[in-house]
């Protein structure tokens, strides 16, 4: 038995479920000196603005107990610079490309969605609405229902590109936030996109963040993370992507299990820029050891009742 | 280079400590076992160390530059600032060492008889003592070392005979009671090199920078800043450049045209 | 100079800022096996609840990465055993007695609060507004308004003792929990209690705790739980007690100088019983180093312009 | 013992590893230097013992019975199981263990010549093998051991010349072929001892309980539930009371009147 490790992602095949996660792996040059980026499900490139966006002042980024803060403040050269410098070299990976997108308003974002619409060589788009660090749009839309809704339809009339709607973790209520994304025409969810988080030197008083705050990934937050997708899997029927503190196999595999279809490798990328081909090839073991012969049929097989 | 292949050497080991020697209070030199990097690396490059057992706390990797490369091994000097730090100083010969590198740009090779001068700050003496082994006649080299007390200066073998070397303590306890930047100070009036390389705490790199923008000395800075992936894909290592925006120090960096850095 | 580590808590003085978080204390006797109580500012029993609970069937913990889950579900003999043989034995320790009460209805809180306000030798009740744990009450509370103001008033109207409204993490918006609270009467705010977490044994496919979802708490949680401290401290006047993954005084400190006027340590007993009386020292040792004279000239410190 | 007062011995310890040897596979037995757990714990007492060294990952400590003690020196014997025995199993000679202890209730001593029976299945023999050299007279000992395999069969020191001894493996690799508990079954048809004594996986534990209750012989059994204190604080260690609600493994246990146990 060869298993096999497709998975589909709404209107997308993917060759196996480990994608590596936006913000974690630039827009893939690097990345490629560690590891062949067509060994991954497909690429979440960074977060892409309209236009060119500066980012944060440093520090941005300051570890923490089995996680890390990180406020970035979405530096990156724009969209056009992405369609221009960015994606023809992707294109030639052989690995499917999202492009992870950040809108200061719901016109930014379907203007984001409509200018990637006509690019060749993009096979998704995901809607950061989730971003803590930036002022502007970011969180602000993530948070309610009725930002998570507009943003997500805005881009839906922009484009015939599959939509991902990236959730952040940081509400009362993510089935809400994820049924939302999902009635407004989302074809899939990623969840979870950073905690807001912060820390402070005692010997300085000042924080360890120029931006203050930042946003919490890491092992530290995998719990919440399978928590959100165990949530939303059992109240949508959309695709989701599970995200946060994975690094190894076991750790991809609570995703699938709580109900994930994919899976995204971010900070786990840092310590081991590698890691992706052990988890896939961890998954395969997996599914030789237990005789699963897709891994579709993992998805959600939690054992409990609720 | 072609895009999207490795950088040459740079890879993923497991390297060997081979000895582990106090340099200065709180100052190790351990030797690893790793004939690629020794054979590919720059001066001016560094390695992403990891630092604990389980690879989950610490979490990320540290920064550290390479401090001399012979045949199959490399130095590096390791001053113990925190956790991680701490770890990896008490790492006991034969034991293995978990590395990425060498990465990062380093410092622009001075003409064959260039007269230099190197400006180190504490533990940032390191990556200069490298760059000084590598050099093709170190008899033009004037190495200028500060470090806050006599106790703080790293002995790395191989500086002390040397007889361009100056010293400067804070206290005054070893050498000129200032710093390295006075000591630069001094050598640019009365015989200034062609070109600068400096290493240590932000502070000394700023009057560094300042001394020999004046004097339109060319001056390579290796600037830390903190880091996350050390491989160019989180934007976590920001360098506020003088034409605006930020570079990473990982990648664009950790060495930069003083020139290029947005001092504050 | 001798630093004054005594700190204020609305109503209450305590003679340092350490003190030990409900749960994790159980009712004091076996923590005393270890430390004597006297050298805590306070501590805050187990949660207790108008009958006996039995708690969650077993397994119960889960270790995560800097971090565990728990899901005890409440067990305690309830409000009469805790009057009749817990706080004598307690009254004898020299030091401020905090009830931590959970209710299932708004109605059982006030019975609670009446109860208590008769009972001698307590300081403070903890309202546990924010319990995972417990299906009826628990968290439903602590994550709207309504619950955190309704419940918060009831006990108010209920006792003359000082009400610490405990803050559940799980929110969008904790500031506005913290406005309800404090607008209902709390004489202080205790945050945070445990985010939702969840852990699955792929081997099995069970989720590692027999309540499916648990309580996540330790270091992992602490730039959470600074983060809200820090915005909490910036929107209401009443004293915080900040607590999530203090173990060290460093970390006592990151609290503090995000804005709390004292601390709890929960999980970080469960390492070392004794780890309290190390903040203590550690904290004064800060405080000598720094210059400091009062504790209370450190809380809200932070050096940031926002 | 009055209220709030440490229990005999019961104390924060950092004890200096003396040997490491293995038992079996994945199995080692560690001595460790602390004088003052040898001098006051009971058999079927526990530790808790540090495995990280930050203490922030893995956060808690694991729980390991005492399986010997003498004068200045306590046995354990490991099971690597996961990530924290792991690091626990690796502690070499000379390295120092910090640990809570010893915990919890300790079996019931017999009778001076009270015949008894000791059930252990894996590494469950460690604290029966305390129990058995704190006896005064071993010779009305049987020791019934099981193990899925040969492999896994604890070899500690003092058991295999044993007359008592008998051996049962899942696999038949050793001894009789089939379980400690059939083994247990025999003796109660031909010799039944008045105590039982058992310590192993859960399946086990309950079929040798059932045996017990059954024929009404005494019979106390150590209880293995998760834990995330050790010292009674936190009520992570349910274990359900046939009586109806929870007692603590940690406290009440792990030592057990097998009739007080609710079993599935
Ligand atoms: C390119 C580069 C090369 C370096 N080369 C060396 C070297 O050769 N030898 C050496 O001893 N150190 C070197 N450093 C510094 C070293 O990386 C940090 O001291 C180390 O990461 C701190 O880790 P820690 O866990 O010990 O300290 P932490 O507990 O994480 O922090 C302790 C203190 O160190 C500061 N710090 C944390 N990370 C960094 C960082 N990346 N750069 C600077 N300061 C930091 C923190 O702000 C904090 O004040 C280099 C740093 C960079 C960026
Ligand atoms: C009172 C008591 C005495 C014990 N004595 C010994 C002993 O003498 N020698 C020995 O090797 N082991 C003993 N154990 C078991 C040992 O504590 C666990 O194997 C250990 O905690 C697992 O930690 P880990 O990090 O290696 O595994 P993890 O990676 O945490 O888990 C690996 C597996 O072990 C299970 N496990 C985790 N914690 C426990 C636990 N507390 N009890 C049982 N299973 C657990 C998990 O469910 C998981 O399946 C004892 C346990 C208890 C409660
Ligand atoms: C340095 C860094 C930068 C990030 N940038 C982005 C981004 O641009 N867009 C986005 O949607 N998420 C971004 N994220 C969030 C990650 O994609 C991911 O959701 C989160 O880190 C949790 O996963 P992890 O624990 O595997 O990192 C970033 C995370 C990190 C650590
Ligand atoms: C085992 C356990 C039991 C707990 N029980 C309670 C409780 O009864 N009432 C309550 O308000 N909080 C309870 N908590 C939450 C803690 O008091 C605390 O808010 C949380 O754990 C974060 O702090 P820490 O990281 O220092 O543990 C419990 C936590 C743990 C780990
Ligand atoms: S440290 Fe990640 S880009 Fe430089
Ligand atoms: S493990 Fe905490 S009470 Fe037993």
């Amino acid at each position: 038995m060869t298993p096999d490790l497709s998975v589909r992602l709404g209107p997308l095949t993917l060759r196996n479920p480990v994608m590596v996660a936006s913000g974690c792996c630039g827009f893939g040059q690097e990345l490629a000196e560690w590891m062949p980026l067509s060994a991954l499900g497909a690429i979440v490139v960074k977060g892409t603005t309209l236009r060119p966006r500066r980012g944060n002042p440093p520090p941005r980024v300051w570890e923490t107990p089995a996680g890390m803060l990180n406020a970035i403040g979405l530096q990156n050269d724009g969209v056009q610079d992405l369609i221009e410098h960015k994606l023809p070299w992707l294109r030639e990976q052989d690995v499917p490309i999202i492009v992870n997108i950040a809108g200061e308003t719901v016109g930014e974002f379907a203007e984001l969605a409509r200018v990637l619409d006509r690019a060749p060589g993009v096979a998704a788009l995901e809607l950061n609405v989730s971003c803590p660090n930036v002022r502007a749009g970011g969180m602000q839309f993530g948070v309610c229902t009725t930002g998570v809704a507009e943003v997500t339809s805005a881009a839906r009339e922009a484009t015939r590109l599959p939509i991902i709607t990236k959730l952040s973790p940081n509400v009362t209520d993510i089935v809400e936030m994820a049924r939302a994304a999902v009635d407004a025409g989302a074809d899939a969810l990623s969840l979870i996109n950073t905690l807001l988080g912060m820390a402070i030197d005692p010997e300085t008083r000042r924080p360890r963040l120029a931006n203050i705050t930042g946003g919490l990934s890491g092992p530290a937050v995998r719990p919440v993370a399978v928590r959100m997708v165990w949530q939303v899997a059992r109240a949508v029927r959309v695709p989701i992507i599970g995200l946060g503190g994975i690094s190894r196999a076991e750790h991809a595999l609570e995703f699938i299990i709580a109900g994930a279809s994919a899976v995204c490798i971010g900070t786990g990328l840092f310590a081991d820029p590698r890691c992706p081909i052990a988890v896939v090839d961890g998954l395969r073991d997996y599914m030789e050891r237990h005789g699963i012969e897709r891994l579709g049929d993992l998805r959600g097989a939690l054992e409990a009742a609720v | 280079m072609s895009e999207g292949a490795p950088r040459p050497g740079q890879d993923h080991y497991v390297a060997q400590v081979r000895t582990n020697i106090g340099v200065a209070d709180g100052h190790r030199l351990l030797t690893l076992i790793c004939p690629e990097v020794a054979q590919t690396a720059v001066p001016g490059q560094f390695l992403q160390i990891r630092v604990s057992v389980s690879g989950q706390d610490p979490l990320l990797r540290r920064p550290i530059c390479v401090a001399a490369a012979r045949e199959d091994e490399v130095d590096i000097v390791v001053r113990v600032a925190g956790r991680g730090t701490d770890l990896l100083a008490r790492e006991t010969p034969g034991a293995f060492v978990d590395l990425l590198g060498p990465l990062g740009r380093g410092f622009t090779r001075p003409g064959r008889h260039e007269p230099v001068a190197l400006v180190g700050g504490g533990v940032g003496v390191a990556p200069l003592h490298f760059l000084l082994t590598s050099l093709a006649d170190p008899s033009r080299v004037r190495v200028l070392l500060g470090a806050r007390t006599r106790a703080l200066l790293p002995r790395q073998p191989g500086l002390s005979g040397l007889e361009g070397l100056r010293i400067a303590t804070d206290d005054g306890s070893e050498g000129h009671h200032g710093t390295a930047a006075d000591l630069l100070a001094g050598v640019l009036e009365t015989d200034p090199p062609h070109r600068v390389y400096a290493c240590g705490p932000q502070p000394m790199l700023a009057a560094v920078a300042r001394l020999c923008i004046q004097r339109r000395i060319v001056c390579e800075v290796s600037l830390e800043e903190r880091m996350a992936c050390g491989i160019g894909v989180c934007m976590g290592c920001a360098v506020p450049m003088a034409g605006g925006g930020y570079t990473r120090a990982c990648r664009e960096g950790p060495v930069y045209d003083a020139r290029a850095v947005k001092w504050e």
